[in-house]
């Protein structure tokens, strides 16, 4: 695998994400969304899994992202007003610490990397986690009906 | 030679930055947006760990599908609510959802 | 082999538990007498189950018979007695705990069958007594629960469960002395009672866990098995514990200064309570936690304050005039010999004069209870030929009244001569001790017989006497505790209501009966049943026919002496008056406890005061006040931001990722 | 196969309700009904199949836990569905759907209590999670009930996405979604990435048990919701995690001490500073919030000690706090849909003009305050009697002394509703069908409480299986 590839996607992704939580326009940040996700998907290529990727650069990086500007546009919303500069530093030190003290448990034994096709994925979709995946047809009806519900305008 | 322990570590990263987000933005919509970034940090880390740890079942990148599923589901839902919202305060700032308190 | 009333024995407290919440819950609705039929029937159906029940051990129990001065085993006992019954409420799986056990062996069904006739008999009369009193339901339901609590402490077969009955009657107890809450000195007597038996029932709480520290049990047979294995000092600081708790309960020298003035309450309470169960109850404890006190060889203390107790109650029933006080120091002196019989081996001849005694003395508090109701006094010598007014209340009381006194046949000669004999056997000065007490038994009921019945009505000696003023015993004056007036001179008692007399007659019945089965007329069947192999009381009759001519002279002296002293002139004093004063004063025992004791009781109390009410209190009201200030003062925390919540949570989220990193 | 069926039957049961609301618009007590009968069958299913054991699709296991996650789940369902039948035409919006909404809620429940792999765990809670967001912003008029499901929302995607990490780091600690390849690694030596994975699995199952310091959300959550719906946010989500704690526990985790450590602590921090948080509340639905997060503080003292004593406590503690939680909720219902506001002060003199409302709420509240002769009661005392048998003894003191300010607190709303004067004069017009349920439930809080032995024994056994003994 390319050291190099995998480089420029992680910087990428970083700093699209930094974008997405720094940017005081918040179309930029949705948009920034988009490009990070984008980029997650080229990892997941990266990983030798090219379903993968296909779904989440439709899902997330595409489907998400639109969602997010449509409720966006929705709301009027544009600039998000910054948090004061003592919760960025509260929220700054909090992600620091977590990330040190995650990072001390980091570092998993050096394994081959053995990439698997997308059959081999689609096949175990549906043997492996078909019950998962009944499951997640039910969660999907229930965030739609949901949705309606909570979102449907009122019957004079 | 990228290994594993890179994936993690990148995921670590992103999560962290995720958590950074939804710790002080002060939009709604971009708090939602920061624990998009937080579910794709764990995916991250589940497609990674698919590839180099478990090349019978592959569970890892199953799992990821689903939390592109559950994101989708979330959001929606999410996005309803802050519809709701949206319609009492005509905001979708974080301070219009700081009346009830102590 | 299946016991129809043994498989269900939990009916006999639950019933009357049901009953006390029925009336208590349902009081409004029971208007007239109904409350007072209500609960007698309840008590009618517990009667029925406790006589099936006694069949029953019976029938199961060990069999034996008395050849030549031995008991000889017939038939052992069949399977499946004692009966228990096991209900694991809290307990927790693998572990002693407190278990809801009852355990009724052949003593404790023929104390049940004791108490729930005994209790109905007194249900009845109290239809017929507390007839317009106000709170009349309420009266009824104490009853209740308090017949509920004794029944389970008889046949509770853990000594927890023991604790929570012993309680719960102490309770009703108390609120029943305060029934007429309204006179002070019922009032000052409900406190007396109080402090008096909680004083002594720290010894049961104390000796209880200090007993369950020993044995890891609370269950009353594996005490008793594990009683042998107790180092005999702790033994006997447990048995010595047990039994103070006992001598309250019971009111033994000194702590019997509670039952005296516990009369305040109506008088059928005085008969159930504080004369034929409650007080019996310390007997039965004591009976119960023989094991543990042999083990300690704690039982010469229970013989000499049991002498003790028999002979100063017996000397001072002799100067009072109130009738229900001379049954109470009757009551006194009896337990006296019940202790003094546990306390030289003769467990079941003691075990026997509980039985009897808690008949005849029933019989006699309703017969007292027949005369005040008829004569409108308590005093003896304000009463107005009784005998020829209520002839039934005068039948009856004289048999009640030759069971007290050890006439033959009647009960009480069987049951005390016998613990007599044992104490002849065992320890020769209280034996003395004990004849001496026999003799002012008969002396003080027959000088009580002929005054109330065959005298007319004089003016009360008692209450003109000026050390009588006012109630010492309960540290009140005249002012607060005045004498009741006298009935009009004119007043011509009458006999009681057929309710009352049937309870009378019923209770009479039993005491006669009770007295012949433990006779040896019937062959001392009694006796055999209460046998346990370890106690060689039953003795063929040519043995013990020395001790009962000795008995029957001894009361036949009394009873003459009395006759001799009081048929001509009941008013004369014979005794200086210092003596009477001293006698009539209780030889000032509630007295200093009230003056002494208190008044150096009362420097810790009054610091304690202080303490209570500036420090105490302070730091209640501190802490109250801190903690709510507190609760205030963190709300702060959940401040109503989303951001501020997310924070928590992954601040949350670091401690436990910095936490289980030290694991 | 019956709990293959019981799980089709919830799911096609909220599809069939989801179906069929839209076309009943004014019929929501027929949905109700139905509602009801689906959940009264599952919990005859549940009891028939109990000792069932069975591997269903190679990720969700028949077991008597299961069995019992229906039971407790299907009862808390049934409930809520019985208690919305008062106002639920009002509910704007969807009334029939709201009942779809339980049933799911209920099939999340389920999977996650059976799961065997991280996989459907992390949905089945992810499905009674969404159940329980869209049913706290279900009143739609009122600002407060999409506040309280705003933050609700955010906090609870937060922690669900700090638990899916945690449980990618499992995966990537062991290279296994199943349990019991996670469980063979963890016995092995839990590796340390695993063991961080489980610690933030920790942090998102305590926000969905409301633990502190993942507390924050529950006042606000509840006030905003109506006291229907909050009765079922406080009962289902906190059934399943419950449960399914114990199962994830023995299943997977083995269960280490840094989980359980970590878990006492949590317990520890909830029940002393809910109690604390609850002296201060003049609002009821708030109070009882605070009061779940102290006794959600009792329940995993439980989970902590572990053993089959120590999760049956638990599960005996989630039964009663189920029966008692619910019915104090209902009682605000009924209240409030009599025009009494759910605060302290309007509850002032209730006793006089509803006595019978009053009785009924005051055993649900003195079984939650833990007064004996109630279930409440008994659920504390089994807790109480694990943590001594493990010899924690001073966690079991600051455990006693803060059930005493449980004690102050729900005495001061009796205090209002029975010794002090009403505001206002007139009697109130209860609503049958809730007064009937409270008097069930009041009933069950009786019952369990003077006779634990049958339900105690039902989850000794089901923990017992679990535990493999």
């Amino acid at each position: 695998m390319s050291v190099l590839g995998f480089a420029i996607l992680a910087g990428l992704i970083i700093a699209g994400a930094l974008v997405v939580v720094l940017s005081e326009n918040i179309v930029h940040a949705a948009v920034a969304l988009a490009f990070t996700f984008f980029f997650v998907a080229g990892l997941y290529v990266l990983l030798g899994s090219p379903l993968l990727a296909v779904i989440q650069f439709a899902v997330n990086a595409a489907a998400i992202p639109i969602l997010t500007l449509f409720i966006i546009m929705t709301t009027q919303s544009r600039r998000i007003r910054p948090a004061s500069g003592v919760f960025y530093l509260v929220a700054g030190f909090l992600a620091l610490v977590f990330l040190v003290g995650l990072w001390g448990y980091l570092g998993a034994p050096e394994t081959a990397f053995r990439p698997l096709g997308p059959e081999g994925l689609g096949v175990r979709l549906l043997t492996v986690t078909l019950l998962p995946f009944e499951v997640a047809s039910v969660l999907l009806l229930l965030a739609m009906v949901g949705a309606v519900v909570l979102a449907r305008r009122r019957e004079e | 030679m990228i290994t594993l322990g890179h994936f993690l570590a990148l995921s670590a990263v992103l999560f962290a930055i995720g958590l950074f987000g939804v710790i002080t933005r002060r939009n709604l919509i971009a708090v939602l947006m920061s624990v998009e970034i937080l579910l794709n940090a764990a995916a991250i880390a589940f497609a990674a760990t698919a590839a180099y740890k478990d090349p019978v079942f592959f569970s890892g990148q199953l799992f990821a599908l689903f939390i592109m599923v559950v994101a989708a589901a979330e959001l929606s839902i999410g996005f309803a609510i802050l519809l709701n919202v949206f319609r009492h305060t005509g905001s979708a700032a974080t301070d219009v959802v700081e009346e009830m308190r102590g | 082999m299946s016991y129809l009333y043994a498989s269900h024995l939990y009916w006999i407290p639950l019933l009357p538990a049901l009953g006390f919440l029925v009336v208590i819950l349902l009081g409004r609705l029971f208007k007239g007498r109904s409350a007072g039929y209500f609960t007698t029937l309840v008590m009618a159906i517990v009667a029925f189950l406790a006589s099936g029940l006694l069949v029953e051990a019976l029938q199961a129990a060990p069999q034996w018979a008395v050849e030549g001065g031995e008991a000889v085993l017939v038939r052992p006992a069949l399977p499946g007695f004692p009966f228990t019954f096991d209900w694991s409420w809290l307990a927790i799986q693998g572990e002693r705990g407190v278990h809801f056990t009852l355990y009724v062996d052949q003593l404790g069904a023929i104390v049940l069958f004791m108490v729930a006739w005994a209790s109905l008999f007194i249900h009845l009369f109290s239809i017929g007594y507390m007839d317009g009193e106000e709170r009349y339901a309420t009266f009824f339901a104490y009853l209740q629960l308090f017949t509920a609590a004794m029944l389970t402490f008889v046949a509770a077969g853990d000594f927890f469960i023991a604790l929570l009955a012993w309680e719960v009657m102490g309770l009703m107890s108390y609120l029943l002395i305060g029934f007429f809450f309204k006179k002070k000195s019922a009032q000052q007597a409900m406190k007396k009672a109080f402090i008096t038996t909680k004083f002594a029932d720290l010894g049961f709480m104390v000796g209880l866990f200090w007993l369950y520290k020993e044995t890891g049990t609370f269950q009353m047979v594996e005490v008793g098995q594990a009683a042998e294995h107790l180092a005999a000092g702790v033994a006997l600081a447990i048995g010595l514990l047990f039994f103070l708790a006992a001598m309250g309960k019971s009111a033994q020298f000194p702590l019997h200064v509670w039952l005296l003035d516990a009369m305040e309450g109506p008088t059928p309470v005085s008969a159930m309570i504080h004369a034929a169960t409650m007080v019996a109850a310390g007997v039965f404890l004591m009976a119960r936690f023989y094991p543990v006190l042999e083990a300690g060889h704690a039982l010469p203390y229970l013989a000499w304050v049991g002498a003790i107790t028999a002979l100063f109650a017996a000397v001072l029933g002799a100067a009072f005039a109130d009738v229900k006080k001379i049954l109470a120091w009757s009551t006194v002196s009896q337990l006296g010999y019940m202790f003094l019989g546990l306390g030289v081996f003769g467990w079941a001849a003691a075990m026997f004069h509980l039985v009897a005694h808690a008949f005849f003395k029933a019989l006699l508090f309703l017969g007292s209870g027949s005369m005040i109701h008829g004569a409108k006094t308590q005093d003896i010598f304000e009463m107005n030929r009784l005998a020829r007014y209520m002839p039934w209340t005068y039948g009856t009381f004289l048999i009640g009244a030759a069971a007290l006194m050890g006439i033959p046949p009647f009960a009480g000669f069987w049951s005390k001569d016998l613990i007599l004999h044992m104490a002849e056997e065992h320890a020769p000065l209280l034996w003395a001790m004990g004849l001496v007490a026999a003799f002012f038994t008969a002396f003080y009921t027959t000088r009580l017989i002929v005054i109330a019945f065959h005298h007319p009505s004089y003016e009360s000696p008692w209450k003109k006497a000026p050390w009588n003023q006012g109630c010492p015993a309960l540290n009140l004056g005249p002012e607060d505790c005045p004498p009741e007036p006298p009935p009009p001179p004119d007043h011509h008692p009458h006999e009681s209501e057929p309710v009352m007399i049937t309870a009378l007659l019923g209770l009479a019945v039993f005491s006669v009966a009770v007295g012949l089965w433990g006779s040896p007329i019937f062959g001392q069947k009694l006796l055999t049943y209460l046998y346990e192999g370890a106690a060689p009381e039953i003795l063929p009759p040519a043995k013990l026919m020395g001790g009962y001519l000795l008995g029957t002279l001894i009361a036949l002296a009394g009873l003459f002496t009395a006759v001799a002293l009081y048929a001509k002139d009941p008013l004369k004093q014979r005794l200086p008056d210092p003596v009477v004063a001293a006698l009539q004063r209780r030889l000032y025992i509630d007295e200093f406890y009230y003056k002494v004791v208190a008044r150096v009781a009362q420097w810790p109390t009054d610091l304690l005061w202080i303490i209570d009410t500036y420090v105490v209190d302070f730091l209640v009201d501190l802490t109250g006040y801190a903690v709510g200030a507190f609760g205030q003062a963190l709300r702060w925390l959940n401040s109503g931001k989303v951001a501020t919540y997310a924070a928590y949570i992954v601040l949350g989220a670091i401690l436990l990722i910095l936490g289980g990193v030290r694991w | 196969m019956i709990t293959l069926t019981i799980v089709l039957l919830l799911a096609l049961g909220g599809l069939g309700v989801a179906l069929a609301a839209p076309l009943l618009k004014r019929g929501s007590g027929v949905l109700a009904g139905v509602t009801m009968a689906i959940f009264a069958l599952a919990m005859i299913l549940a009891v028939a199949g109990f000792n069932e054991r069975a591997l269903i699709f190679g990720s969700l296991e028949a077991s008597p836990l299961t069995a019992l996650a229906v039971l407790l789940l299907s009862a808390a369902g049934f409930f809520v569905a019985w208690g919305n039948l008062a106002r639920g035409e009002e509910l704007w919006g969807g009334p029939g759907e709201f009942f779809a909404f339980l049933l799911w809620g209920a099939l999340g429940g389920v999977l996650l209590v059976g799961s065997t792999n991280l996989l459907l765990f992390f949905l089945g809670l992810e499905l009674s999670a969404y159940a329980t967001y869209v049913l706290a912003a279900y009143d739609r008029d009122r600002k407060e009930s999409a506040e309280g499901a705003m933050k609700y929302l955010v906090l609870g995607a937060l922690s669900s996405a700090i638990l899916l990490y945690g449980f990618a780091l499992v995966y990537a600690g062991t290279g296994s979604m199943e349990f019991a390849a996670i469980r063979a690694a963890f016995l092995k030596g839990a590796p340390a990435l695993a063991l961080l994975g489980a610690l933030l699995a920790l942090v998102g199952l305590g926000f969905k048990l409301a633990l502190v310091p993942f507390h924050a959300w529950v006042p606000d959550a509840y006030q905003g919701a109506r006291p229907v719906a909050a009765a079922y946010l406080a009962s289902a989500p906190k059934i399943a995690v419950g449960l399914g704690l114990a199962a994830l526990f023995v299943r997977a985790f083995g269960p280490p001490d840094a989980v359980t450590q970590s878990l006492l602590v949590l317990a520890l921090f909830s029940f002393v500073f809910g109690n604390l948080w609850a002296l201060a509340q003049t609002n009821l639905k708030r109070l009882l919030a605070y009061s779940t997060i102290a006794h959600m503080g009792y329940l995993a003292l439980g989970l902590a000690i572990g053993g089959t004593f120590g999760y049956a406590a638990a599960g005996f503690y989630l039964l009663a706090y189920l029966i008692a939680g619910g019915a104090a909720f209902f009682a605000l219902e009924a209240a409030e849909a009599a025009g009494v506001p759910s605060t302290i002060e309007g509850w002032k003199g209730l006793f006089k003009r509803a006595p019978g409302l009053s009785v009924l709420a005051a055993i649900a509240f003195l079984s939650l305050a833990g007064v004996p002769g109630l279930a409440g009661f008994l659920a504390k005392l089994y807790v109480f009697a694990a943590s001594a048998k493990v010899g924690l003894f001073a966690v079991l003191v600051v455990a006693v002394l803060t059930t005493v300010l449980g004690y102050y607190y729900y005495f001061r709303v009796l205090q209002a509703a029975f010794l002090e004067a009403p505001k206002e004069e007139g009697r109130l017009s209860v609503n049958p069908s809730l007064l009937a349920l409270l008097f069930v439930l009041a009933g069950l809080s009786i019952l369990f409480g003077v006779w634990p032995a049958g339900a105690f024994s039902g989850l000794e056994q089901a923990f017992r299986v679990l535990i493999g003994l």
